[in-house]
């Protein structure tokens, strides 16, 4: 070597970016990887909505409200009866309750559901053709989301309803004020024309013909029967049934109910009970119930919508008699476990009616005769996985069948169904539900969420205030819409805000793109984990490595 | 054109003709005169195309030097004594990253006991920093040996003191030939760095090696080095065909009569006393010399130009065998003897030569003729020790007599 | 702050990026062609913040630059952990001289491209606490008095961590280092030393002064785009994470960060010519309990006897808080 | 060869008067050689600074031991010693006082050296021309007057060249001043200790 023809370079100077010749990732003892964990509001859903993913969609703005309806539309296809009616377990659930408040998805839902009737968004074309026949008995949530999800299969369905239109508690459970009918008639139209055939004022009578007709039958029946208890009650005196008023009132039959309305119970058919009386004239209604606030069954917004309309609400009280308008209440003390016992102090109430509130009865006039459909509990018992009743064929769903009285899980159990009969009808196992990890609220990194500018969330507050009330008639604007949709905080999945390919480093993340997501470059990641810990959705596992 | 010019202006001019891009520095005596006319330069225009830097440390004064140079500009500085110590730490770096910077060094003493006048003390604490070290014996050299250090410098990519000394030379007037702008332009190529901090070509300067590559490193450093003594002999010739007269080189020779500078001069002969110095030493050399020869003394002359890298092989050829060698030394191996008596002893190892180290002018004492003469005399009769003082005052430090000595109080 | 405050979009300007916001919007580290002047496969350690906030520091001054930056680096960790030869993880040019003098440097390059008539290249020079705070001073500090035209980027780890993790004039008050024991009477870094680069730099008048963490991205790029606007001597102060020096969880250097700035103990200022004009208020006041009890060098302020030093670090908060106004309303 | 010391205190210009006295040489054709005092005198320190003329290129660098002339720039030293060490037989001896000779051997202890005395008024002189005591222009006219190896007009064009305009000239009238008051000594208009001849005798 000759000196004077030598680099002057070695060992000290180099090329650029030279350093990509040395894999820091062999000093890794954990590795980032990507999950996709579910988050609380899906997981609370009892129509098992893909929240998050139609929030995301609506978080695009207008370009994506279609896509996110499609999204919510492939559980559930009753969005903007649902975004009126629904209790929202998923809010409940939500996880941006402990950064602010919880995300308004049933706002958003409702928006989507009227943007969609507004614009007449078809629900997606069925599958082609099976060849298969299915006959679904009522037409309630349960029934519809069943003969919406069968039709989707391909299958071709038929729903039979006793009464003069389709909808079951939809139409003859829920005030009008809540939900209004064009709405309502609207989402059932649009499943019928996805060519399902609804069939009123067509009780079915018989399980055998109806079998004989059909390859597989699903029972949705609904609890339409009134729950009676007995109170010692004189001849003049004026007792009914809360759900007959509301399914009369429903009907177009308004019955006379009197200037006084004492209503018994204290679930949401007596809040709805009491406010329908306050719309047919009685200047008093009240509730009366036997236990406390707390214990009561009715949606606190519910009752709130109750006192708000001038309903007045008996705590701790039994009705003891009704002897003509006068009402007998015996006062009630809870004993240690919460147990209401009467005290023997009585007072009177007048009334005019009594509504009798205290529980819906599953309609089972069909089974009877029926050995092979057992009845437990007052509901058709069914295989807890393939909601099949003791018969072959023969499936069961919604408030007939066991579990919650609620509308959404209803649709939820109802496309169960539809699931179940077409694996059934393909001879096929219908796999239990997927056990699905949750993305719990310690795994965020709620840092990032907060940054909305207070005034514009307290103008949306102000707008999600007044969807309650069907009254007023507003949901939210597509403004407010995608404000809220952008407060979900994708809770478990990647939503692309960068941290992890921006914060990484030793720059070993890769971006792919919009919509791609990244990629953890495993040559130089040496595993520190800032990456997860900054993952504001939690969205990032560190695994150990195994070497 | 001959004038009268004191060394630190002769200097200043001509390293302002040799069109540094970077002056940086920090004032210390005795560089101060220089880096003063530079600056005033700089202001008036005299010196174009040149930032001077005023830093608060010669360390600081050395790394802008540094980054000048790895941007690829021609950069100057000068220091002396505590402040070439102070920089130290940037003077190895500079060498290490092969950044050809040219620094003049007006030689002064260390402290404690602080003093600020000349011996070499400071430029030899350095000898191993990577620099070229250049020595000049006069003003005249002394500005002609900054063109030769850029060139061997930016050739070789290997940094260079020009050292002169202090106060004896820096501040003395003589009567001197600069080289003028037009000659140095024809000269002294134009700058141009194989690495530099180029946007165009990004590169890393200045990256840790680890014990898997030190060690050729630093032996690749070795071989240029080497090459340097056959870098700076050339530049020395060119610079002798350009102006017809003599600057740098390895190693000065000296007619045998009169002691006058000639690279055609002879060898000494084995039986020669032969005098080895390093700086304006030399000058009083070759006054108080020729004296000798009349009375019968065999003396001969041999200048260090270069000593780092030290021309060993070069040292050998002019001193042709002399068997007694007296070498004037300007600094002292605490425990040992003269500096630059170990680098000659080095040379000389495996030869009959004898070799004294006489330390001569610390801290600015003045070496005076009839001592000079005296040393040579005794060497020549075989009186002279090994390890010698010049003039050193035995049994403590009298008040030294009037106009003899520095006192200058 | 220079900040550009985004529209809420699921995220808002606390995050890297987002897929809803718009190219003008975007942090330039949430572009998938960012330079990455500081690329893979430097060594530093796991969850190392000076990489991170060097990598964002570089980055942006690239492009405010346009491309054409040189880099003048102190030795450091920085230093090392990116240029063990023969390799190099840094894109722009870029030097490594010593430990002292990245400022005087930088100053160098300055000169020579204003003798080269170059006024198209922008310099930066960077270092370490111990680089800038304790042994580089005087260079920095000649540096800012001449206003010589160059960006200084101290990233401040508060301690020498390359050697070992000794104290340093940055070290914070209590801290454990391999040279304030936690041990005697007061262990750790006494009370009452050290000192403040920021005011230090302030007090050159210089005309840009700021300070920032890698808990806020688009704040560090604000200021370096800032900076970068400006000419003469610049000054930019990033309080680094240090996960071997400070003792804790390679993964919460960024949270570490985060409650420095949110407890009131580093505070996130801007300062032009001399004077504060621009504060960044805590958004979530957090104790500073919250900073100092996932440090292992604090760890002894949790045990007994530690209760006084956790009172006067709260006073210190506290004194910050009030200097600063840290917690008053944006005006 | 031609030595010169000169002696002065810091602040007086004795640095300067070495080298415009070896500019003025080198204007006479003398190869030249001018050596400053060394290092960190302050203002009011005595301080000495050298010049050599000669035929041949000046090679030494030892410090003026046997000086030929002694330039005083201020009578105060005399008495500190000194000032006649070392001075060459037959040497010169030029003081910037207003006193006689006599004085200026009694004052240095020098009654008996073998010299010559200037006296020469050069503060005063300087004082009225430039305002300031910075008498080296005088001082070398007073050596142009009492030797013959620089000219009056040699010193006159060295201080214009180094300092153009009228710090310049008021230089050159101090030394027209000087030279003069110099020569009037030396022709026996003024006490002096000896003859045009005898300086003549001593040109190099």
């Amino acid at each position: 070597m000759n000196g004077h023809d030598a680099p002057p370079t070695i060992g000290l100077s180099t090329g650029p970016a030279t350093s990509l010749a040395y894999h820091t990732g062999t000093w890794r003892t954990e590795r980032p990887v990507y999950v996709e964990l579910a988050p609380p509001c899906s997981l609370g859903c009892p129509s098992g909505e893909d929240i998050r993913g139609w929030l995301g969609s609506t978080q695009e703005g207008e370009a994506g409200f279609e896509a996110a309806w499609r999204r919510l539309v492939a559980a559930n296809p009753f969005p903007a009866v649902m975004g009126r009616i629904c209790y929202h377990p998923c809010q409940e659930a939500c996880n941006r309750a402990e950064v602010d408040e919880e995300v308004g998805i049933n706002a958003v839902e409702r928006f989507l559901g009227d943007t969609a009737l507004e614009k007449g968004w078809a629900l997606p074309a069925p599958a082609a053709s099976s060849g298969r026949r299915v006959l679904v008995v009522g037409s309630g949530p349960a029934g519809l989301s069943a003969a919406y999800q069968l039709r989707q299969l391909g299958h071709a369905v038929t729903v039979r309803e006793a009464a003069a239109e389709p909808g079951g508690m939809m139409r003859y459970g829920i005030p009008a004020y809540r939900l209004p009918r064009e709405v309502l008639a609207a989402e059932i139209r649009r499943i019928e024309d996805t060519g399902v055939a609804i069939e009123c004022s067509t009780p079915v009578t018989s399980l055998d013909d109806a079998q004989a007709e059909f390859d597989a039958v699903v029972l949705t029946m609904g609890a339409g029967v009134a729950h009676h208890v007995d109170i010692p009650a004189g001849a003049a005196s004026h007792i009914v049934d809360a759900i007959d008023v509301l399914r009369d009132v429903a009907a177009g039959n308004a019955p006379l109910v009197g200037r006084r309305v004492a209503v018994y119970g204290g679930g949401n058919t007596a809040m709805d009970a009491a406010r329908t009386a306050r719309r047919l004239g009685a200047s008093d209604a009240v509730v009366v119930y036997r236990r406390t606030r707390e214990q009561m069954p009715a949606h606190p917004t519910e009752l709130d919508d109750a006192v708000g309309e001038g309903v007045r609400v008996q705590w701790l009280s039994t009705i003891a008699a009704v002897e003509g308008p006068r009402v007998t209440i015996e006062k009630m003390s809870l004993d240690e476990e919460g147990r209401p016992h009467g005290t023997g102090e009585f007072e009177e109430l007048d009334a005019d009616t009594v509504m009798l509130a205290v529980g819906q009865d599953a309609d089972l006039s069909l089974l009877a005769g029926v050995p092979d459909v057992t009845v437990a509990d007052g509901v058709v018992a069914v295989d807890p996985v393939t909601l099949m009743t003791g018969r072959d064929g023969v499936f069961a769903a919604g408030d007939v069948s066991p579990g919650s009285r609620t509308a959404t899980y209803a649709i939820g159990r109802g496309a169960r169904a539809a699931r179940a009969v077409d694996a059934w009808l393909a001879a096929r196992v219908l796999p239990a539900e997927p056990v699905q990890r949750e993305a719990s609220a310690e795994r965020l990194n709620a840092w990032y969420y907060s940054d909305a500018p207070k005034q514009h969330r307290a103008e949306l507050a102000a707008a999600r205030r007044v969807t309650g009330f069907e009254e007023v008639l507003t949901g939210l604007d597509a403004e407010h819409a995608v404000f809220e949709a952008r407060r979900c905080m994708s809770c478990g999945s990647c939503f692309e805000c960068d941290n992890c390919f921006g914060m990484c480093p030793d720059d070993a993340i890769k971006k792919l793109g919009p919509g791609m997501r990244y990629e953890v470059d495993y040559d130089y990641c040496k595993g520190c984990g800032i990456c997860a810990a900054e993952c504001p959705c939690g969205a990032i596992d560190m695994i150990p490595e195994v070497r | 054109m001959r004038e009268v010019l004191e060394g630190s202006q002769a200097v200043a001019r001509t390293v302002a003709r040799c069109r540094p891009g970077v002056v940086c520095a920090y004032p210390i005596s005795p560089q101060t005169h220089i880096v003063e006319a530079l600056s005033a330069m700089a202001r008036t225009g005299e010196l174009a195309d040149c930032e001077y830097v005023n830093v608060e440390s010669e360390f600081s004064a050395m790394s802008v030097s540094i980054g000048a140079s790895a941007a690829g500009s021609r950069a100057y500085t000068a220091t002396a004594s505590q402040g070439l110590l102070y920089m130290a730490e940037a003077v190895f770096n500079a060498a290490g990253m092969g950044l050809p910077i040219v620094m003049t060094v007006a030689n002064r003493a260390i402290g404690a006991p602080i003093n600020i006048w000349n011996d070499h003390s400071d430029a030899m604490a350095l000898r191993d920093s990577g620099w070229l070290q250049l020595y000049a014996a006069d003003n005249q050299e002394a500005a002609d040996l900054h063109v030769i250090a850029f060139a061997a410098a930016e050739e070789l990519e290997i940094p260079a003191m020009v050292c002169m000394d202090g106060f004896v030379l820096t501040h003395a007037t003589d009567v001197l030939e600069l080289p003028t702008a037009a000659q140095v332009d024809a000269f002294l190529p134009t700058y141009a760095p194989r690495q530099a901090l180029d946007i165009d070509h990004p590169t890393t300067i200045g990256t840790m090696a680890g014990p898997e590559s030190f060690t050729e490193t630093k032996y690749l450093q070795h071989l240029r080095f080497l090459d340097a003594a056959g870098v700076i002999a050339a530049w020395s010739e060119r610079f002798h065909e350009a102006f017809g007269r003599e600057a740098g080189g390895l190693v000065s020779r000296y007619t045998a009569d009169a002691l006058e500078r000639s690279r055609d001069a002879a060898p000494a002969d084995e039986g020669d006393v032969t005098v080895i110095a390093m700086g304006s030493v030399l000058g009083t050399l070759q006054a108080a010399l020729p004296a000798l020869r009349a009375e019968g003394v065999p003396v001969r002359l041999v200048g260090i130009g270069s000593y780092r890298p030290f021309p060993a092989e070069a040292l050998r050829d002019a001193l042709g065998g002399s068997r007694t060698v007296v070498v004037i030394d300007r600094a002292l191996e605490l425990g040992s003897g003269g500096v630059l008596t170990g680098d000659v002893g080095r040379a000389l190892a495996g030869t009959r030569s004898r070799v004294h180290s006489v330390v001569a002018g610390l801290g600015g004492r003045p070496i005076l003729e009839e001592s000079l003469r005296g040393v040579v005399r005794r060497a020549h009769a075989g009186e002279l020790g090994a390890l010698e003082f010049l003039d050193l005052k035995e049994g403590g430090v009298p008040v030294p007599h009037a106009g003899a000595t520095e006192v200058h109080r | 702050m220079s900040i550009v405050h985004i529209p809420f979009l699921q995220t808002g300007t606390l995050a890297v990026g987002g897929r809803l916001l718009s190219e003008d919007e975007r942090s330039l580290q949430s572009q998938a062609d960012r330079p990455s002047s500081l690329t893979k496969g430097h060594r530093a350690c796991q969850g190392c913040a000076e990489a991170l906030a060097a990598r964002w520091v570089m980055d942006t001054a690239v492009e405010a630059a346009g491309g054409r930056l040189i880099v003048a680096n102190a030795t450091g960790c920085l230093e090392v952990f990116s240029t063990l030869y023969p390799e190099s993880a840094w894109k722009p040019p870029w030097i490594h001289s010593l430990f002292a003098n990245a400022a005087a440097v930088a100053t160098g390059i300055v000169s020579a491209l204003h003798a080269q008539g170059r006024d198209d290249v922008r310099v930066l020079a960077q270092g370490g606490d111990g680089g800038t705070v304790d042994i580089g001073l005087a260079a920095v500090s000649g540096m800012f008095e001449r206003n010589d035209d160059v960006l200084y980027v101290c990233y401040d780890n508060q301690g020498y961590m390359n050697t070992g993790v000794q104290r340093s004039s940055a070290t914070p008050a209590a801290a454990r280092t391999a040279t304030t024991p936690a041990v005697g009477r007061s262990p750790g870094q006494a009370f009452g030393q050290g000192k403040s680069m920021v005011k230090i730099a302030m007090a050159h008048e210089i005309p840009y002064v700021a300070s920032a963490t890698p808990a806020d991205l688009r704040d560090l790029e604000a200021k370096v785009r800032t900076a970068m606007s400006m000419h003469g001597a610049r000054y930019l102060h990033v309080l680094v994470p240090c996960p071997v020096g400070w003792g804790s969880e390679s993964s919460q250097s960024i949270a570490l960060a985060r409650a420095a700035v949110q407890s009131g103990i580093f505070p996130v200022i801007e300062a032009r010519a001399g004077e504060l004009t621009d504060v960044q208020r805590i958004r979530e006041r957090a104790d500073v309990e919250e900073y100092l009890r996932p440090q292992a060098r604090f760890a002894h302020l949790f045990k007994t006897g530690g209760e006084d030093a956790l009172a006067r670090w709260r006073a210190l908060a506290e004194a910050n808080i009030r200097r600063y106004g840290l917690l008053e309303a944006r005006s | 060869m031609r030595q010169i010391r000169i002696h002065g205190r810091g602040g007086q210009g004795v640095v300067t008067a070495a080298e415009m006295l070896a500019r003025a040489g080198f204007l006479a054709g003398h190869e030249v050689q001018a050596i400053p005092s060394f290092g960190s005198e302050r203002t009011g320190a005595p301080v000495v600074s050298y010049c050599r003329f000669d035929d041949a290129p000046l090679r030494t660098r030892e410090p003026v031991l046997v000086p030929d002339v002694v330039l005083v720039q201020d009578p105060t030293l005399l008495a500190t010693g000194g000032v006649f060490a070392g001075l060459a037989a037959g040497g010169l001896v030029i003081v910037d006082t207003t006193t006689s000779a006599v004085e200026v051997r009694a004052a240095a202890g020098a009654q008996e050296v073998d010299a010559t005395v200037v006296t020469v008024p050069a503060t005063p002189i300087t004082l009225r021309h430039l305002g300031r005591p910075k008498p080296a222009a005088a001082m070398l006219a007073a050596y142009a007057a009492s030797a013959s190896d620089v000219t009056l007009e040699a010193v006159k064009q060295v201080f214009r060249e180094r300092f153009p305009g009228a710090v310049g000239e008021a230089n050159a009238a101090a030394a027209d001043e000087a030279f003069a008051f110099v020569r009037d000594e030396l022709t026996g208009t003024s006490e002096s200790e000896t003859d045009a001849a005898a300086l003549e005798a001593r040109e190099v």
